[in-house]
């Protein structure tokens, strides 16, 4: 898979970190407790003892798992707390979403079926939706945010390689929810220049329009 | 105190009603807990079935045995059954009916006739949910949760579904109040509270969620069939109602019912793991404050389902921070458990192996738990199938393994048989090996980014899918195994009568297997905390002199 | 060994405590029933403060008002319908015990009149008139339809509850030394009387 | 100790009289709150509103329920149900009013 968007490096870290202690946790108890099965087997006949806990033992197991979770808790915020604020010059984007089709519309009123974006450019999506809940989610990119009637959610990214990329939706929305797949394609600046300029004068002289909608979806 | 097993039994005593009548109508506890199992028992093959049909849709891209509807309906309803006919009632109404009141030395529970009327409520809501698949219209497809406003704008029969789950709450509501006046009230002479088996204390901690979290979520469905029915505007995004409000009602119970799913798990493995080391629990108190904090800490992380609808700064802060804590008395119980390993005598029977693979299939599930709670991976991850698999190693590895533990454990008190313990063994392993081939993947899977609830799904995913529906059919043949061991064990003619079987010193081994009407013959007076195996002592002490 | 016949015997007690306890643990899925509302219309009325002022002044206050006194009355009625049986006194309890019904009766009917001009006004559910009005004020009349509707449900069953109570008072099953089940049924219609508080101002106050 | 509460709850002596004071406290309380509700405070009107129903539904609770003369359970049980309802409230907050 191609990674290509700001957030991944602290999404990948925070659940390689978070997935790493897991591991090791879980190693160590699952070893214990086969090393317990078989030194402690009934068939080698050795007397059980009556241990009935180690209040110093408890404050230890509560207390370091307190603190790795703590760490976890934080690694996991800082990758949040960048994706609510876009920056300034983000390019915005009106996403639509209805049962079962994405629409991408323009600040300059091009639309489009698939999401064209320029590289190594903010991009801030508002996400609409006509009819029932669904979620925009870019796995290539390592986000989703819900897209619901009567409520405008927005979220940004900084596309930082050229390619194409899957926009899945990603909450449950009927009979097609599986076939609501996109693209986001990440251009070259002049590549995306040229191509709005091309949908711009497409849109101006109507007769065309038509073929703008294959053009997109040849593309794809 | 031990009688010799001259008693009428509660399988066969004779009362007021004859034939079926003597079961349906009874306000015995263990023959409720019987009409429980079966009942549950049977919606767990039906939920089985849809799962097994799912996955066979998904064995590969594009359309195999079923369209989209079916599928979309078949989720819907493997959730329901599942979660609301199986794992909620499987621990509490059924082992929780038949032993709570003996672990605490009492004859029966403290509303009997209650008890009855739960399960009749839990039959009705039952028959609600299978009419809704007949009606005209189909079968609900909405998912189990229900989601405003999908849920309001399907035609098919989501009415029947939300009053079905509507009465099964009170159901388990009333199977909650019953066992807190039962524990606080019908204690026998000299069970204090700390001297109660740690199921006991586990169940207890599951009441007070039911009673509590569980009203809410009746409410809320019955505010959904208002809107279904009225356009009340509620939760209508179209009339103004918000639909992040109807996500937020559902889960201050839903995360909490999960919750009421798993107490009562750790609780059997909590009776399970000291018996077979044959020495006492390590950190009673721990084990039992614990379920306690995970009852209080469980109704106060409900929004970490959330976290992608664009709540408050604040709000997700704070449900991130209460997520990662809600793992720590988890950790605490499964510290002990492994700790009540150490320096015991342990015999591997079939519970503890089940009992050893709960601690390992939670785990797993308690760790990716953690790695939903992170805040930027939750963003990625959330929707997909990575939740599947923690949901089915939290619930199923969990909870599931919990229940089939406790029908090991129980199984020769219950019904004064034995069944074949190597079949029991080569049946966890295979349910073992089935269950991670078919959820391991799903991890991987939803790491890379595919969503939940998909009826197809992209080629590069294929491998993933086939390797899961294979894991599937192993995790089938470890299921006929177990049970057809069970029914085997249940035919044989000859009756099992060691009343401990595995050396417990909990008070159900002190009575007779099937024990009659009453329980005990003369009410036990207690003097000392469950798990104290005294000849650990006397033996230590004899080895010294 | 002996019969089961002595044991079942033995089996019938009574724990009045428990019985309590237990209809108190009702009492709590009552509460956060009606409490799962009130968050409802905490959130709305936190969304749309104005339009539920301005909704409000539909209310009638007095009708409310009026409503409530009945309620607080039959409240009373009910515990002194407790004493008057604990005191052996079974004409003063029955007494009592209908005077309650008679109230939450007429709490019902004051509650039909005053839907029925609502409806009559044309503000209903899915009405014309109360769609053309801002969604805050929609959401006022359906939280008001809904809450003050599952209420007088209660209070519906709250009734055949005294009734059933009045029956067993008449023929002696609830007496001087066993008088729990009346306890229960106060309880529980305590409770309605709780809820109806918080209704009262939340609904009919805001003006 | 399961027995122990069991016949603590004293037997003490009702009387008409005392109900009948505390109904009479609960009508002027109805009284003070419509009279109230009047009086435009702002954001205070719904303060004093819901402190009146609050200190309404505490009589209600401690006497005509008894609660007064149950034992400790009864009392933390209410405590209990009370506190998640506020948890419930306090934590659907955090997403609402910080919008």
């Amino acid at each position: 898979m191609i990674f290509g968007s700001n957030h991944i490096d602290l999404v990948n870290g925070a659940f390689w970190f978070i997935t790493g202690i897991s591991f090791l946790l879980l190693a160590l108890i699952t070893f214990l407790m086969i090393f317990f099965v078989f030194k402690y087997n009934r068939k080698k006949g050795m007397k059980a003892v009556n241990i009935h806990g180690n209040t110093k033992l408890e404050i230890l197991w509560t207390v370091i798992p307190v603190i790795l979770v703590m760490a976890m808790f934080w690694y996991g915020w800082i990758g949040y707390r960048d994706l609510k604020n876009p920056p300034k010059d983000a390019m915005v984007i009106k996403v639509t979403a209805q049962m079962w089709k994405w629409t991408f519309e323009y600040d300059n009123g091009v639309k489009a079926d698939s999401l064209y974006v320029p590289v190594n450019k903010a991009i801030e999506v508002n996400l609409h939706s006509l009819d029932v809940n669904h979620s925009f989610f870019i796995p290539a990119f390592r986000f989703k945010r819900d897209v619901m009637p009567n409520r405008n959610n927005s979220i940004w990214f900084l596309p930082e390689q050229v390619g194409r990329f899957d926009i899945a939706c990603a909450e449950y929305c009927g009979l097609s929810h599986s076939a609501m797949y996109s693209k986001v394609i990440v251009l070259p600046q002049q590549e995306f220049e040229a191509w709005m300029k091309a949908e711009l004068a497409k849109k101006n002289s109507p007769v065309a329009q038509q073929s703008a909608l294959t053009d997109s979806t040849k593309v794809k | 105190m031990h009688n010799n097993g001259h008693s009428v039994s509660y399988l066969d005593y004779k009362g007021k009603h004859s034939g079926i009548f003597a079961w349906i109508l009874s306000t015995d506890h263990k023959r409720i807990d019987l009409l429980y199992l079966m009942a549950s028992l049977l919606f767990f093959a039906v939920g089985v079935t849809f799962g097994f049909l799912m996955r066979l849709e998904l064995i590969a891209p594009g359309k195999t045995i079923m369209d989209a509807q079916t599928y979309n309906s078949f989720f819907t309803l493997h959730g329901i059954i599942m979660i609301f006919l199986f794992v909620i009632p499987g621990l509490p109404a059924v082992f929780g009916n038949f032993f709570l009141p003996i672990l605490i030395g009492a004859k029966d529970v403290a509303f009997p006739r209650i008890n009855l009327l739960s399960w009749w409520l839990y039959i009705l809501g039952a028959l609600l949910a299978v009419i809704s698949v007949f009606l005209p219209g189909g079968p609900a497809d909405t998912g189990w949760t229900f989601y405003i406003p999908y849920s309001i704008r399907s035609t098919t029969n989501v009415m029947p579904a939300l009053m079905a789950a509507f009465i099964l709450g009170f159901s388990s509501i009333l199977t909650g109040l019953n066992f807190i006046v039962t524990i606080h009230r019908m204690r026998a002479p000299g069970m204090t509270f700390f001297r109660m088996p740690l199921f006991a204390w586990s169940l207890y901690a599951t009441a007070w969620v039911q009673i509590l979290a569980t009203p809410i979520i009746g409410i809320t469905l019955l505010l959904v069939s208002i809107e279904r029915a009225f356009g009340v505007g509620l939760f209508d995004p179209a009339l103004g109602g918000d639909p992040v409000l109807y996500q937020h009602l559902f889960w201050i119970y839903s995360h909490p019912a999960v919750y009421i799913m798993i107490l009562p798990a750790m609780g059997v493995i909590s009776e399970i793991i000291p018996v077979f080391s044959h020495r006492t629990i390590f950190g009673y108190k721990f084990i039992a404050f614990s379920s306690l904090a995970i009852a209080l800490f469980g109704s106060m992380v409900w929004a970490h389902h959330m976290f992608t609808v664009g709540m408050s700064e604040t709000a997700q802060i704070i449900f991130s921070l209460l997520t990662f804590l809600v793992a720590i008395p988890s950790a605490i119980k499964i510290f002990n458990w492994v700790a009540t390993l150490y320096k015991g005598s342990i015999s591997t029977d079939a519970p503890l192996l089940y009992a050893l693979g709960f601690i390992f299939l939670f785990s797993i599930g308690g760790f990716t738990g953690l790695i939903q709670g992170a805040l930027s991976v939750n963003m990625h991850i959330h929707d997909t199938s990575f939740i599947v698999a923690h949901f089915h190693y939290v619930m199923f590895g969990g909870t599931g393994f919990g229940i089939f533990a406790a029908m090991h454990y129980w199984f020769p008190k219950m019904f004064g048989k034995m069944y074949n313990m190597k079949t029991a063994k080569t049946g966890f392993w295979f349910l073992f090996v089935g269950f991670n081939t078919l959820y391991f993947p799903m991890f991987v899977m939803g790491w890379l980014g595919m969503p939940r609830r998909y009826y197809d799904y992209l080629p590069e995913f294929h491998i993933y899918h086939l390797v899961s529906t294979i894991g599937s059919w192993i995790l089938i043949v470890g299921l006929i195994i177990m049970f057809t061991n069970f029914y085997k064990a249940l035919r044989s003619k000859t009756s099992y009568t060691a009343i401990n079987p595995w050396g417990g010193e909990t008070l159900e081994w002190t009575i007779q297997n099937k024990p009659s009407l009453e329980n005990f013959e003369v009410i036990p007076t207690i003097t000392a905390g469950p798990y104290e195996y005294k000849d650990n002592e006397e033996n230590l002490m004899k080895e010294d002199s | 060994m002996s019969s089961i016949a002595e044991h079942t015997v033995e089996h019938i007690h009574r724990d009045d405590v428990g019985s309590r306890l237990g209809m108190w643990l009702f009492l709590f899925t009552e509460l956060v029933l009606f409490g799962g509302m009130f968050l409802v219309y905490a959130v709305y009325r936190f969304t749309y403060p104005h339009e539920f002022h301005v909704a409000a002044k539909e209310l009638n206050t007095s009708v409310g008002a009026l409503n409530t006194i009945i309620l607080l009355t039959s409240s009373l009625t009910i515990v002194l319908s407790i004493i008057a049986i604990r005191k052996n006194n079974k004409f003063l309890s029955v007494f009592f015990q209908i005077f309650t019904m008679v109230l939450a009766f007429g709490f019902l009917i004051n509650k039909y009149f005053e839907w029925n001009i609502k409806i009559h006004h044309g503000i209903f559910p899915g009405s014309e008139i109360l769609l053309a009005k801002g969604n805050g004020e929609i959401l006022f009349f359906g939280l008001y339809y809904v809450m003050t509707g599952l209420h007088a449900l209660h209070v519906g069953i709250g009734m055949l509850l005294i009734e059933v109570m009045t029956g067993l008072t008449i023929k002696g099953r609830i007496n001087s030394t066993n008088y729990v089940r009346l306890e229960a049924a106060g309880l529980y219609w305590h409770l309605v009387d709780i809820i109806w508080i918080f209704l009262f101002p939340l609904f009919y106050l805001i003006t | 100790m399961s027995g122990e509460h069991l016949e603590i709850t004293v037997e003490h002596k009702p009387t008409y009289g005392f109900y009948i004071l505390i109904w009479l406290v609960l009508m002027m309380l109805t009284g003070v709150t419509v009279a109230v509700a009047g009086i435009n405070f702002g954001n205070i009107t719904i303060a004093t509103a819901l402190t009146i129903a609050i200190i309404k539904s505490y009589l209600v609770l401690t006497f005509f329920m008894h609660l007064k003369t149950e034992t400790a359970t009864f009392k933390i049980f209410v405590g209990v149900a009370l506190l998640f309802l506020l948890i419930s409230i306090a934590l659907l907050f955090s997403d609402y009013s910080f919008l």
